[in-house]
């Protein structure tokens, strides 16, 4: 038997080496930025964070894959809970639990592929244990049905954390898709399908929110979606199509972090989350206004942007399955109607002035940012600078129209669609978190019936009463059982 | 054959006094039970020629726990006497 | 605490039918067991208890050879979980204070301190011709152990503990039961096994008479010893409880 | 003759009149007496261990009488590992237990109880002889109940009677299989019965199996007979709860892999007792892990972690019933791995709890609010120990559990190792956000003024806890062990046949 934990390690080559480049920039950056905002307490699990990040792509193995699962999901969990309030408690606590529900996947998935095969080296894993890991990839992904923890603690954590947590654990995931899963079952791209349907339905979701981060939140599970669709795409259909979806790893994790990062720059300086109450940002800061316009460009596909190349590659390698194509055209012009709202609300809307002058932000807090919106600038001009990114030709003039038709129609429903979209939130209510919504009455006063009828109140007494056994009763369940073991191994 | 007879005899007291030990009213009865089936208990390890157990009997059975209860129940001060 | 559904069922009627129920089982079991030996089993399994205990252990008893040489280990095992129990009653009574006072009546004073020397020589006898006759340490051990909570009982717990402190009780039981222990080692010393008895060159003796039987007369004294100390102990602890824990409930 | 089997007993059980002796005479120096004792004993252990695992199966006839007539002792290399584990123990726990001057009578005997009731375990573990083993179960019974029983706890007394009862009647089934088997083989030696076993008839054998799985059930906590468990361990307190679950239960989970595998030859003769041990170990997975994750007190909830760890070890126990053969070793090896582990990290759990509850003065979960900023070497330890407890890799619980797993034939089991997995991170993680949180009440109480010596318990407590992570990333040098205690128990070349019969003096 070979042992358990090998600890196999080795630089990835191609796209993933360019990957693996990303996770170590971004995690240094977005470490010293945790660093330099004074919170002495993060320092320690963000710092493991990032190690479990790129021991993720490092790790040769399952089981060190597994490891690195489980300690991204500890401390983020830690990052999380940070926060102290009772609410934050709850919600980290809910995301590890998720989390290692799909550790425990992963962990089927792994003892089948051992029990078969005998070895843990990294590769497409044995058929019976695929369904096991492709459950435990669409929650680490947060594909559609799974994706609330990520919407829930995103949100919800200290404003410089934020960038980091939406740096690895979703990305992990593909990556771990993409080396282990090769599910097609009857010729049917399962996993495309998913990815495209949670690319179209984060993106409406995340056109009703309000909140800056919770907004950029639903887009991490939309565009997860975009690369569990092209690892989807790539068993059996396009062998581009794994390279694409990765491709769209190393673009999106940059311009995520961009964009949370200045996401970030503007709540701070309300104070709040709500979009339709903030705006005029673009007049005072112009540099958090070219990055947020970078950010934005590069999310919606717009030409020369990082996310245009990607997206490129993404619909090429999709041409098998035309329909996932439409899927993806439709979610485009979703994010981009969306991120025309984002940047119209933060930098434009002249409704709300800051009062402050926001002016007097020190340089370094914007180090960062210039940092990754020029490196994301140049992935969109020179694609092919990218290791591992196939020689195509990204510019060629259907290409350009094939990207800029949805931007067109973000814009036309834009027009239409204007005054609904900036609609103060005390009005609409807390539309768009789910079904029922639209109520304008707050549904938060009283989130729960109340303690006495909680479910399962009656059964948690009913077995702690059962617990308090006497001896007697005890003493005749022992013989009860007795009885029972000995007429079961009564000679017959 | 007389022995015998007696033998049985003794064997359906032990049954009786354990029976009695059981349900009669009070520790203090039950414990004093208690002791005469010890008591014959000894007598019938005697009949079975078990010297030794039937020694050990008496003296642990009728002797030391039948002081041990005694002392105990004495220790409760009188509330479980009637009871039950 | 438990359900009504539970008590009814708890009712003594039940409780004695299960136990019927039990013990005919276990007899029926123990039955068809000795049967499927006397098939299977020609010779009996006491057999060489009986031929050769005399010989091998010159002890005429054989219940003790049994107990104190072959299967000694076993007796050391009981005598620990005497010592255990004690320890366990302290544990839970706490020190023994308070002695209370309360004599028997005069007469049976009087009558009890005229008889009590003699009282002792049947204990005593059992311990030392543990060998040779019925008994051994362990009933002997009782015996004494009875007649030291005869003295409580009848003289008051308070003169008790003057006659027979405490402390002595204890540290007679905590010396008998490293002296049992001890002697075991003998057997290693000399080469031989543990707790062996005429293998480690104790003098077997001439069977029969007081010095016969090598260590098993020595052990039958330290087990009497360890098992009458422990076991008074354990009354003088229940003795001087007080009942504090319990509560007051006058009808 | 190498004496180390008999010596692993008695060295303890002199240890613990020495100990009282000592109390009684220079009172102050107890606490080093029970040192020396449990220092001794452990060496012994070791000794002892090392010698069961590196050489043949160590025989030993204690007063040089032969099988038939005398007690015989045995230490081969499946009680080897035992004995590993109880030398860890008894070092361990009188380490922690090193009090600083409290004169209650409790605490003054609970040493002296500790160092006869690792005599009684470790006798459990080296004799081969039933009986004897019977009066060593006993002997460790009537120890864990005084130990139980503390004065002027509240609900003690009754938890400890609880506790007697139960052992009164898992003492008299066990009594009863023994009796069963002499008088249908003629004999209590295990290898002799182990001889006749095959030859005995079904139900008288059925019979004595059923009585040995409920007796050492009830001491295990099989899930209808746990009940007993949760509140005796609650009343315990907690470095003693930490003795009683993570090695005396143990050692009773020893006790009946040896009485099934050698003395009843279930493996051959009566295979589908493992069947049941299956069904019995996944109901007490998810009984376990779903109780604790209602329970509201810290020690409850440990217990109940217990009863659902018991699971994982009966599903590997089983797995290796139902293949039989040689494939039957890796099973095993499964089992004693989480075995181990287990130990480990319910110790460091306890005994880590212990600090906890012993600076906020309750054990209730809501009471534990923010405790951890003030015990940060306690709550790090046992937040090791949880995490090796869930089964997170790559710590030595996530291995002993995946072993566990890879034994199993069927899916059901497997999946029900997952829940598990999940449902313990539930209470585990409520605990850890409980325990760190920002907002403490304002004042905690007092702690108790008689305290253990915090520094050196969380040294002990952090060593265990590292322990348990670290063995699972040395996992090829802990199978090797692994493997070789569970071909102890697997093949039983060594006894069964002649072995002790056949050797004049």
């Amino acid at each position: 038997m070979n042992t358990l934990f090998p600890f196999a390690l080795a630089i990835p080559e191609g796209i993933y080496f360019s990957a693996f480049l990303v996770f170590l920039f971004l995690g240094v950056i977005l470490f010293l930025n945790i660093l330099r905002q004074k919170e002495g307490r993060y320092a320690f699990p963000a710092a493991v964070h990032v190690a479990a990040g790129v021991l993720a792509i490092l790790a040769r193995d399952i089981m060190t894959l597994l490891v690195a699962w489980e300690v991204l999901a500890f401390s983020a969990f830690i990052l999380i809970r940070g926060t102290g309030t009772a609410r934050g408690r709850r919600i980290s606590l809910r995301y590890l639990v998720i989390q290692v529900t799909g550790g425990v996947f992963f962990f089927f998935a792994a003892l089948l592929h051992f029990g078969e095969t005998g070895s843990l080296v990294t590769g497409i894993l044995v058929p019976s244990a695929q369904p096991f890991m492709v459950a435990a990839i669409l929650i680490k992904t947060a594909t559609m049905p799974v994706h609330f923890w990520l919407t829930q603690a995103y949100p919800s954590v200290e404003l410089s954390i934020t960038p980091l947590l939406s740096v690895y654990t979703t990305k992990v995931g593909v990556l771990t898709a993409a080396q282990l899963i090769w599910i097609s079952p009857a010729g049917f791209p399962v996993l495309a399908w998913l990815g495209a349907g949670t690319a179209v339905g984060a993106v409406i979701l995340a056109l009703l929110q309000h909140e800056a981060r919770k907004l950029l939140s639903y887009h991490i599970v939309s565009q997860v979606g975009y690369m569990v669709a092209g690892i989807g795409l790539a068993a059996g259909f396009s062998a581009m199509a794994a390279t694409a979806g990765m491709f769209h790893l190393v673009t999106h994790t940059l311009y995520k972090a961009l964009l949370l990062l200045v996401a970030a720059q503007a709540v701070h300086h309300r104070g709040h989350e709500d979009l339709t109450r903030m705006g005029g940002l673009g007049s005072r800061r112009p540099l958090l206004l070219l990055c947020g316009i970078i950010g934005a460009a590069a999310i919606s596909g717009v030409p020369f942007t990082s996310g245009y190349a990607s997206k490129y590659l993404l619909k090429e390698a999709s041409q098998a399955q035309p329909l996932v194509t439409y899927l993806l055209y439709a979610a485009s012009v979703g994010t981009g109607l969306s991120f025309i709202k984002f940047t119209h609300l933060l930098f434009f809307n002249r409704a709300n002035p800051p009062s402050s002058d926001p002016s007097k932000t020190r340089a370094p807090s914007m180090v960062p940012l210039v940092l990754v919106a020029g490196i994301t600038v140049l992935i969109g001009l020179f694609p092919h600078a990218v290791p591992g990114v196939p020689r195509r030709a990204f510019f060629t003039p259907s290409s350009l129209l094939s990207a800029l038709l949805p931007l067109a129609a973000s814009a036309l429903l834009w027009m239409v669609l204007k005054k609904r979209l900036t609609r103060p939130a005390t009005t609409v209510g807390r539309a768009g978190t789910g079904a029922g919504g639209v109520h304008a009455t707050d549904t938060r006063a009283k989130p729960f019936p109340g303690k006495a009828h909680a479910p399962g109140t009656r059964l948690r007494r009913g077995a702690r009463t059962l617990h308090n056994l006497g001896p007697q009763a005890q003493v005749l369940l022992f013989l009860l059982v007795l009885a029972v073991t000995a007429g079961l191994l009564w000679p017959r | 054959m007389a022995l015998d007879i007696a033998f049985y005899l003794i064997l359906a007291a032990i049954l009786v006094s354990a029976f009695a030990a059981i349900h009669v009213r009070g520790h203090l009865n039950a414990v004093i039970i208690l002791s005469v089936f010890s008591v014959l208990t000894t007598v019938k390890f005697t009949f079975l020629q078990a010297v030794d157990v039937a020694m050990a009997e008496a003296v642990i059975g009728a002797g030391l726990m039948t002081a041990l209860f005694v002392t105990a129940i004495s220790k409760t001060r009188k509330r479980t006497w009637r009871a039950r | 605490m438990e359900s009504p559904v539970i008590r009814v069922f708890l009712t003594r009627l039940t409780a004695g039918f299960l136990c019927l129920l039990l013990s005919l089982g276990f007899v029926v079991l123990l039955l068809d067991a000795g049967r499927h030996r006397a098939q299977t089993i020609p010779t009996q399994m006491e057999e060489p208890y009986t031929a050769r205990s005399v010989a091998e252990t010159g002890s005429i008893n054989v219940v003790t050879a049994i107990l104190m040489d072959y299967r000694a280990f076993d007796t050391l095992g009981e005598a620990t979980v005497i010592f255990a129990s004690v320890a366990v009653a302290a544990a839970i009574l706490g020190k023994p204070g308070s002695p209370s006072n309360r004599t028997m009546g005069l007469l049976s004073r009087r009558q009890l301190s005229a008889l009590l020397p003699l009282f002792f020589i049947f204990p005593l006898f059992v311990i030392f011709h543990g060998h040779l006759s019925p008994g051994g340490g362990f009933q002997g051990g009782v015996s004494l152990a009875v007649l030291v909570i005869l003295i409580h009982v009848a003289f008051g717990d308070r003169f008790g503990e003057e006659v027979i402190p405490h402390r002595i009780l204890a540290l007679s039981e905590y010396g008998a039961a490293i002296g049992l222990v001890g002697i075991g080692f003998v057997g290693i010393f000399q080469g031989s096994a543990y707790l062996a008895n005429v293998a480690a060159g104790f003098p077997r003796g001439t069977a029969g008479t007081l010095a016969s039987g090598g260590v098993i007369p020595l052990l039958n004294l330290l087990v009497g010893m360890k098992v009458a100390a422990g076991l008074s102990s354990i009354y003088v602890h229940l003795a001087g409880h007080e009942a504090e824990n319990v509560p007051e409930k006058r009808r | 003759m190498n004496h180390l089997p008999v010596l692993v007993v008695v060295i303890p059980v002199a240890g613990a009149f020495l100990i009282s002796l000592v109390d009684t005479v220079r009172p102050a120096f107890k606490s080093t007496a029970a040192l020396l004792v449990a220092t001794a004993h452990s060496t012994t252990l070791v000794a002892a261990a090392y010698r069961g695992m590196t050489g043949p199966a160590l025989l030993y006839s204690v007063g040089e009488w032969i099988a038939p007539v005398g007690i015989s002792l045995m230490v081969d290399s499946f009680s080897a590992f035992f004995l590993l584990l109880l030398a860890i123990g008894h070092l361990a726990s009188a380490l922690v237990r090193i009090e600083s001057g409290d004169r209650s009578e409790w605490a003054r005997k609970s040493a002296a109880l500790i160092a006869l009731f690792f005599a009684a375990l470790s006798g459990i573990t080296v004799t081969a002889d039933l009986f004897n083993l019977f009066i060593f179960v006993e002997l460790a019974t009537v120890c864990s109940i005084g130990l139980i029983a503390r004065k002027r706890h509240p609900g003690s007394a009754v938890a400890g009677f609880v506790a007697l009862m139960a052992a009164t009647i898992s003492g008299a089934l066990l009594l009863f299989a023994v009796l069963v088997l002499y008088v249908a083989t003629g004999t209590v030696a295990m290898p002799l019965v182990a001889q006749a076993a095959p030859d005995l008839p079904a139900h008288l054998h059925g019979m004595a199996t059923a009585a040995i799985i409920v007796s050492f059930g009830i001491k295990i906590g099989l899930v209808p007979m746990h009940f007993w468990q949760p509140r005796t361990y609650h009343a315990a307190g907690t470095t003693v709860a930490a003795i009683l679950s993570a090695f005396g239960l143990k050692i009773h989970v020893y006790a009946l892999l040896r009485l099934l595998w050698f003395p009843l030859q279930a493996p051959v003769v009566l295979p589908g007792v493992y069947s049941i041990l299956l069904v019995m170990g996944m109901v007490n997975i998810l009984t376990g892990h779903s109780m604790a994750m209602i329970e509201r007190n810290l020690v409850r909830m440990l217990a109940f972690s217990s009863i659902a760890h018991v699971g994982y070890i009966l599903l590997g126990v089983a797995a290796a019933g139902r293949i039989g053969g040689s494939a039957a070793v890796y099973a095993v090896a499964a089992a004693l791995f989480h075995t181990g582990m287990h130990t480990l990290m319910k110790s460091a759990l306890f005994w880590s709890g212990h600090r906890l509850i012993h600076l906020s003065r309750s054990s209730r979960i809501m009471d534990l609010g923010g405790i951890a900023w003030r015990a940060p070497g306690s709550i790090i330890a046992f937040s090791l120990a949880a995490l090796a407890i869930i089964g997170i890799p790559p710590t030595g619980g996530f291995a002993s559990k995946w072993f566990v797993a890879m034994a199993q034939q069927a899916l059901l089991p497997v999946l029900v190792i997952g829940a598990g997995t999940v449902i313990s991170l539930v209470y585990y993680g409520r605990f850890f956000l409980i325990a760190t949180r920002r907002d403490p009440p304002d004042s905690f109480p007092a702690p108790h003024p008689l305290s253990l010596r915090p520094r050196l318990q969380t040294a002990v407590v952090l060593a265990l806890a590292v322990a348990a992570v670290m063995a699972g990333t040395r996992d090829v040098q802990v199978r090797s062990l692994l493997l070789r205690a569970a071909e102890g128990l697997v093949d039983q070349a060594d006894f069964v046949g002649p072995a002790l019969i056949g050797r004049g003096r």
